[in-house]
């Protein structure tokens, strides 16, 4: 069986599987965000970066090859990840004391992971708005990090395409199916895949905040490195 | 009172609406939109609803490619909309002060004034777009008479031929430059020597892509014709975005048959029937004309079902940009070709294999192309006589900035940026910016380094920095280009671009700190390592170089401090302005 | 035996709630007692900084006495921490950047509600607010950062006896929160 | 003309500043208290979803962090239209906010004002703080940090942290208590019910050890403005608004908190960022009143555990005409709550509905919620307005500290008039402005909710108004 050696470890993997997914099934876990087992990858937040043959790679876009050699927790691995993790903080508007999310954030918990303790980057605050049009679900973009995770689930699961990312650059933000730009318009609605698969708090169910105790929030729970790997994606 | 131009510009919008009935293939959504915009002057809700129908497309389909291209907009910013040039190069010439004067002439007109990305007119710059028409050198002369027409309220297109006139000023031919091709010859000599034959002159030329990163085109071409597939498609990559290139502008508008002489070549080689030529938004001036040129080779047998009366069809469409630097990038342009927003996609699978529709495709430069109409009748011994082991050949400069004779120069690869600045006229250089905004900053100390792919590779864009210069507003303009063109797709190099842009603009104001450098560094190397495609990549090559070979321009202003210089004054002017005009009366 | 460490504090626009958690070390404050000497600090009477081994820094930058405080900690305290969301990214009260500073004033004191003599405070002996809330390194340079609103005690506990020890403070990540 | 400026004030929670004006001859001739920070929470959680606001304005202030998620979220349960919780989620509050209460009045009499009392307000200053009490009385510091650490972990365990936990939510909480969470607390309570008996015998002591001073620093004569409970007994999470005038007299009583700006507005001064609250029916100049324990326990009628009320019958006894005045009360009154506080906490750790899993309820959506609560320092006001999308539109926070704004003034000039008129002014004099201040237990953090800051500096200022010297008190 063809294999690969992540650090110290020696990981069977299937032909045609990234490295991620072979690491995933191995119980080894690469921290990332647009990464999501049940869509195509699309490695554009660049955290899940593991090091081939000297250079850097997104492990979630790279096919593991027979007896390839990585390093995934080398110091300047974690480096770059931190650094990656601070300009998403300093990019948007990430109040992690007041969000619903927080415990529960794929974002905040995979910064504390990588050891983050701030953002030295200069903070842009953002001007971005709240889209509470809909009957179920607030938009807030101030925390949407463009992971691009609810555009796959709507496109490829739920078949609607409620979701899109409009703009570039640093206008490169989340705009919704309809005229109006207002989430309330589309047919969006909580049986949509795309409803739970936001891993900030961008997409979140209305009227409905900070009832999971501190404690018992999903990360408080289990950590990230055990959750977010084979099986385990939520 | 009634517009002039309003007939005109309504047989224009049903044309426009005329063209979209007739389009149902949703990869033509750019198309259809670049002619909207040139028609209504933005798209208009009730077009982007006619869009929807025709295309099968939904409402935020159409949305994220307006929101992305720099020449569309749903709003109607003037009757005019005039973009001024904004490379490094046009500053050299004072953009800016034209862009004041345009302001002060144009003030009571409805028309808006804005900056844009470099639009390939360096050597004869400042330049500026008119409702997407480019004009070259424009004087206190020409503004006035630009004022003049715009307050008679005349249509763009039916201004005096003489202000869309450009130059093509070649300036030194080399062997390439020397020779000319009677159209058919290179596709015949390819049909002649048959697939395998011709992939070996190119090989042995050692013909490589000229948009600046050099892999081989005999190889290219081999991996496309080896991958099974139905269709096959030849791109030419015709946006030429990188700041301070203009060569391409000039083929096209002088070698457009051996531009798609190349393709046809290329066609015959891999098999593919249908070609497509990726035409930047500011070269749309050129489009009238390629297009005769292609009617022309059909009428002339060589393209279309049966070219020179063989077994080979292949035919050629142009399409249009609408202002996006990213779209340079080859898998970008392949979706900017498919309608969509020029975000790069992810490799492998290469265009080779998977390209335009998912099928495999060759994407090359407008001058491989032409080089290899030269190269088949030529042969590749007379290519590869010139150049140096791992670069054959010539290529072609295009030269701008503080030199005497700005303009299109032929040198053969291994030539030393002296000698190219003897041969254009550049003297008391300070320093030369090869290949780009994305390219390397070549301080006086070292102009002895040579233009090849194992030194200094370049796209074509030779920028010439005088003594008088201060580095530090090229970076401010490389770091402003490259927020506004980064796709935003991946995280360094949107985040990373705007916060560069905020340093660069730090220093030059005299507020930086050795924080903020090493943040600098710290961006840029990430940018360089981390990036999803080649833009973010190559964007922070300049600041890395300046901060490897020049620091003393971060601390021009004295030693640089630990502490930010964080500035109270300003940051207290709003709550003094308001203390000052709204205590007082509401007393 | 060396003298004790000298340890300032201030809180600037924050909540006072990382001093608490400075606090919440509970009984290890009496430990702390032996060794540590506090300076400036809400919690003596002492009003500046003067030569201390570490200063500690609560609060996000609003206003000119502000930034005034910080740079008097920078130049008087060998060591700088700042803690807490509100001095590392702006916390709760940078969320007023997303408005002008006008329009938060005119929402307080001129069009608030239940109001008599709306008017703009502005006597002299008021600070003047900034435009726009910073994080406090973007006005000086900072050491060493401590996330969390609050920072929880045991950080702060982890950090101070690091520091004293002259270790350089490093945590897990299940010791960082953000909120 | 002379300008002292006091900046900050010390061992207080937040920031703020006196400033003395003083003439050629020392003559006070104005004692002001600014505060200077703002922060503009009214403007910028305009916009954020109502069920965010209970946890995002606590941030208003880590000292009293629960009275503001309290505060919020008995206007979030108008909102999502709850006027009734159910026991479990009502009791919860109740001991998170007794827990705060008890944390706060602990800090603040321990580990800001004892120092004053013990050593003097002309002890030194380097040793006149919490690390003085330490080491001249470790006993007492022990107790005091020990009293603060039993409060603070009540609310830890009713809102899964110590400083800005998350558990109340709109129409109830979020978690009940555990029987290991509940065993734990109440393996100490006893001690901290007999500590915080020991802390009000102390305060006694001292407080009568020199009675006339005592009574008379910083003296005013105000109206005294609370919740109180249906029976007129001492409440802190609900009930009605009562008012009292200084003379011992009914303003109005049991009014519905809800209608707070039919009784009280707002006045603005140049000089603060702070407002000044009135009751309209008085006017701004008669207005004023003051809030927090020395209020509460004057308003109320009793309290409704034995220990504190036997206290506070004593309390009352300090004053022949039924009402205390004394400003330094308010530290008697502070500890008279403590010890109702742990009472109180006992009572609720013995009733099973604490256990209970019913913990939530919704009703109707309406418009506008106005919550009202006792937060340790007095009456606090939230009031919020949404949009039919449930966005906030417009909200305004009185809190408790600027209740007393007026008040505190007022005490300052009292104190400035009689002790530091035509004096040469030295350090212990200006303390004495703090001691004042302090008595308060002002929470400037809340109170610049608002704006920003309150630092005591005094400046001297020459007749045409220039500042000649300034008197920083370092």
């Amino acid at each position: 069986m063809a294999s690969i050696q992540i650090d110290d470890k020696s990981i069977d993997f299937q032909p045609g599987q990234s490295i991620i997914q072979a690491a995933s099934n191995a119980g080894v876990y690469i921290p990332h965000l647009c990464y999501h087992p049940e869509f195509t990858a699309h490695g554009s937040c660049r955290v899940c970066m593991v090091e081939v043959n000297g250079r850097q790679v997104s492990a979630c876009t790279t096919e593991a090859q027979d007896g390839m050699q990585i390093s995934h927790m080398s110091d300047d691995l974690q480096q770059t990840r931190k650094q990656v993790l601070e300009m998403l903080f300093a990019e948007g508007n990430h109040v992690c004391p007041s969000c619903e999310k927080s415990g529960a954030c794929t974002l905040q918990s995979v910064a504390e992971y990588c050891g983050m303790l701030t953002a030295e980057f200069t903070f842009q605050y953002p001007q971005r708005e709240i889209d509470a049009s809909h009957e179920d679900f607030i938009l807030d973009k101030n925390r949407c990090i463009n992971c691009e995770l609810c555009v796959r689930a709507s496109r490829d699961i739920d078949g609607k395409s409620v979701f899109a990312i409009a703009g570039r650059g640093g206008q490169a933000q989340l705009i919704v199916n309809a005229v109006d730009g207002q989430l309330g318009s589309t047919d969006f609605s909580v049986q949509d895949r795309a409803a739970s698969v936001c891993p900030v708090g961008s997409i979140l169910p209305k009227h409905y905040g900070f009832v999971t105790p501190i404690g018992q929030r999903s990360f408080d729970l289990k950590p990230i490195e055990q959750q977010q790997v084979s099986g385990h994606e939520g | 009172m009634g517009k002039p131009d309003d007939i005109q510009q309504s047989e224009k919008q049903t044309e426009a609406i005329r063209f979209i009935q007739h389009t149902s293939d949703h990869s033509l959504l750019l198309q259809c939109l670049i002619k909207i915009q040139e028609a209504y002057l933005h798209i208009p809700a009730d077009t982007v609803e006619l869009l929807q129908q025709q295309l099968g497309l939904s409402y935020a389909d159409i949305n994220v490619v307006v929101e992305f291209y720099s020449f569309l907009s749903f709003e109607k910013s003037g009757d005019y909309q005039i973009l001024i040039s904004n490379n490094i190069t046009d500053q050299f010439l004072g953009n800016q002060t034209l862009f004041k004067k345009l302001n002060s002439r144009l003030a009571d007109v409805n028309v808006s004034i804005e900056y844009t990305s470099c639009t390939g007119l360096c050597d004869q710059g400042p330049a500026i777009l008119v409702n997407g028409w480019a004009i070259n050198r424009v004087d206190d002369e020409r503004i006035e008479h630009i004022a003049e027409l715009i307050e008679q309220r005349l249509p763009v297109d039916q201004w005096p031929s003489h202000f869309f006139e450009k130059e093509d000023n070649i300036l030194r031919r080399d062997i390439q430059l020397s020779v000319e091709c009677q159209p058919g010859a290179a596709i015949k000599t390819a049909i002649q020597q048959g697939r395998e034959q011709s992939l070996e002159t190119l090989e042995a030329a050692g013909l490589k892509g000229r948009g600046g990163a050099g892999f081989s085109t005999a190889s290219k071409w081999r991996f496309c014709a080896q991958t099974e597939a139905g269709q096959r498609y030849v791109v030419c990559n015709a946006d030429e975005g990188e700041p301070g290139t203009f060569k391409d502008r000039v083929l096209l508008n002088q070698y457009a048959h051996d531009v798609f002489e190349g393709m046809t070549v290329c066609a015959a080689v891999i098999g593919a029937t249908r070609g497509l030529v990726y035409l930047r938004g500011e070269y749309r001036y050129l489009l009238p004309q390629l297009q005769q040129v292609l009617q022309q080779r059909r009428d002339d047998g060589l393209l279309g079902a049966h070219i020179l009366g063989e077994d080979l069809a292949f035919d050629i469409d142009i399409h249009l940009g609408a202002g996006a630097y990213i779209c340079g990038e080859e898998s970008a342009l392949i979706e900017s070709l498919e309608g969509k927003r020029g975000i790069p996609r992810i490799r492998p699978p290469f265009p080779v294999v998977s390209g335009y529709l998912g099928q495999p495709t060759v994407v090359n430069n407008v001058e491989s192309f032409w080089s290899v109409s030269r190269i088949m009748l030529l042969g590749a011994d007379w290519f590869a006589g010139v150049g140096t082991d791992a670069s054959k050949g010539t290529r072609l400069l295009s030269i701008s900035g503080d030199c005497r004779d700005p303009g299109i120069y032929e040198f053969p690869f291994g030539v030393t940026v002296t000698e190219i600045l003897a041969a254009c006229g550049g003297e008391q250089t300070q320093a030369i910016q090869m290949a780009g905004a994305a390219g390397t900053t070549v301080l006086a100390r070292d102009f002895e380094r040579r233009m090849c792919h194992e030194d200094l590779a370049t796209g074509g864009s030779f920028m010439v920095i005088g003594r008088q210069r201060n580095l530090l507003d090229m970076l401010a303009n490389f770091s402003n280009f490259f927020t506004h063109e980064s796709c935003g797709f991946c995280t360094p190099c949107r985040v990373g671009t705007q916060l560069i842009d905020d340093i660069i603009c730090c220093f030059k104001q005299g507020q930086g700190s050795t924080s903020e450098l090493q943040q600098l560094n710290d961006i840029a190397k990430l940018m360089q390592q981390n990036s999803f495609c080649g833009l973010g990549s190559s964007a922070p090559t300049a600041f890395l170089n300046a901060l490897q070979q020049s620091p003393e321009l971060f601390s021009a202003h004295g030693p640089l401090d630990d502490n930010p210089q964080f500035d109270l004054t300003a940051a207290v002017a709003e709550y003094e302005q308001l203390v000052a005009t709204l205590s007082g009366d509401l007393r | 035996m060396k003298g004790k460490i000298k340890i300032a504090t201030t809180s600037l626009a924050g909540c006072f709630g990382c001093h608490m958690s400075i606090l919440d070390i509970d009984e290890r404050l009496i430990d702390l007692v032996d060794i540590v000497e506090f300076n400036r600090s809400p919690l003596t009477d002492i009003k500046h900084a003067s030569q201390c081994d570490i200063g500690i820094i609560e609060g996000a930058v609003a206003n000119s006495e502000n930034v005034e405080v910080l740079r008097e900690f920078r130049r008087e305290c060998k060591t700088l921490v700042a803690i807490g969301a509100c001095a590392l990214n702006g916390g709760v009260p940078a969320m007023r950047n997303h408005y002008s500073l006008t329009e938060c004033i005119k929402e307080s004191y001129l069009d608030g509600i239940g109001l008599d003599n709306p008017m703009v405070p502005n006597d002299p002996d008021l600070p003047k607010l900034l435009d726009k809330v910073h994080p406090v390194q973007e006005v000086v340079k900072i050491d060493y950062f401590l996330p969390g609103c609050p920072p929880p005690a045991d950080m702060i506990w982890k950090m101070l006896t690091d520091l004293l020890a002259g270790r350089e403070p490093v945590f897990t990540p299940q010791q960082i929160y953000y909120d | 003309m002379t300008k002292i400026t006091i900046d900050p004030i010390s061992r207080v929670e937040g920031h703020g500043k006196i400033t003395l004006h003083q003439d050629e001859n020392q003559r006070i001739t104005q004692a002001r208290l600014h505060i200077s920070e703002f922060r503009g929470f009214e403007k910028f959680i305009q916009g954020r979803p109502y069920w965010e606001v209970p946890v995002m304005v606590q941030r208003l202030c880590g000292i009293c962090p629960v009275s503001h998620h309290l505060a919020a979220a008995k206007a979030m349960d108008r909102l999502v239209g709850v006027s009734q919780l159910t026991p479990t989620a009502e009791k919860m509050r109740k001991l998170m906010h007794f827990g705060q209460v008890l944390q706060s009045h602990a800090l603040h009499f321990f580990h800001l004002s004892s120092p004053d009392l013990l050593f003097g307000y002309d002890d030194e200053v380097r040793h006149r703080n919490i690390i003085g009490v330490i080491e001249d009385h470790p006993e007492l510091a022990k107790q005091g940090v020990l009293l603060r650490k039993y409060g603070q972990e009540v609310v830890r365990m009713t809102a899964g942290k110590r400083i800005h936990g998350t558990g109340a939510v709109p129409g109830g909480i979020n978690k009940h208590l555990s029987i290991t969470e509940r065993d734990e607390l109440l393996k100490d309570i006893d001690q901290i019910i007999s500590w915080s008996q020991n802390a009000v015998e102390l305060f006694k002591t001292i407080f009568l050890r020199n009675r006339e001073y005592h009574e008379q620093f910083a003296l005013i004569s105000s109206n005294m403005f609370s919740l109180v409970q249906a029976d007129g007994a001492l409440e802190l999470y609900d009930g009605g608004l009562r008012a009292r005038s200084a003379d011992n007299a009914l303003i109005f009583d049991q009014q519905n908190p809800e209608k707070y700006l039919d009784l009280i507005h707002e006045h603005v001064e140049s000089w603060s960022f702070m407002k000044f609250p009135f009751i309209r029916s008085l006017g701004v100049d008669k207005g004023w009143y003051r809030v927090g324990p020395l209020a509460r326990v004057n308003n109320c009628d009793s309290i409704d555990t034995p220990l504190a009320e036997q206290q506070r019958v004593e309390f009352k006894a300090l004053s022949a005409d039924g009402i205390v005045q004394y400003t330094l009360a308010y530290h008697w009154a502070r500890l008279i709550e403590v010890l109702h506080c742990a009472e109180s906490i006992k009572q609720l750790l013995h009733d099973p509905d604490l256990q209970g899993e019913d913990l939530l309820v919704k009703g109707d959506m309406q418009a506008v919620g106005i919550g009202v609560i006792e937060a340790p320092r007095g009456t606090l006001f939230h009031h919020y307005e949404i949009n039919e999308d449930g966005l906030i539109k417009k909200a305004n926070l009185i809190v408790s500290t600027t209740n007393n704004n007026q008040a505190m003034n007022e005490s300052i000039r009292q104190v400035a008039d009689v002790y530091l008129d035509g004096r040469e002014l030295t350090e212990p004099l200006l303390n004495q402005l703090e001691v004042t201040v302090r008595a308060y237990d002002p929470c400037l953090s809340c109170a610049t909710h608002a704006l920003g800051k309150m630092p005591l500096q005094v400046d001297l200022i020459d007749h045409q108004g220039h500042t000649t010297q300034s008197l920083s008190k370092a």
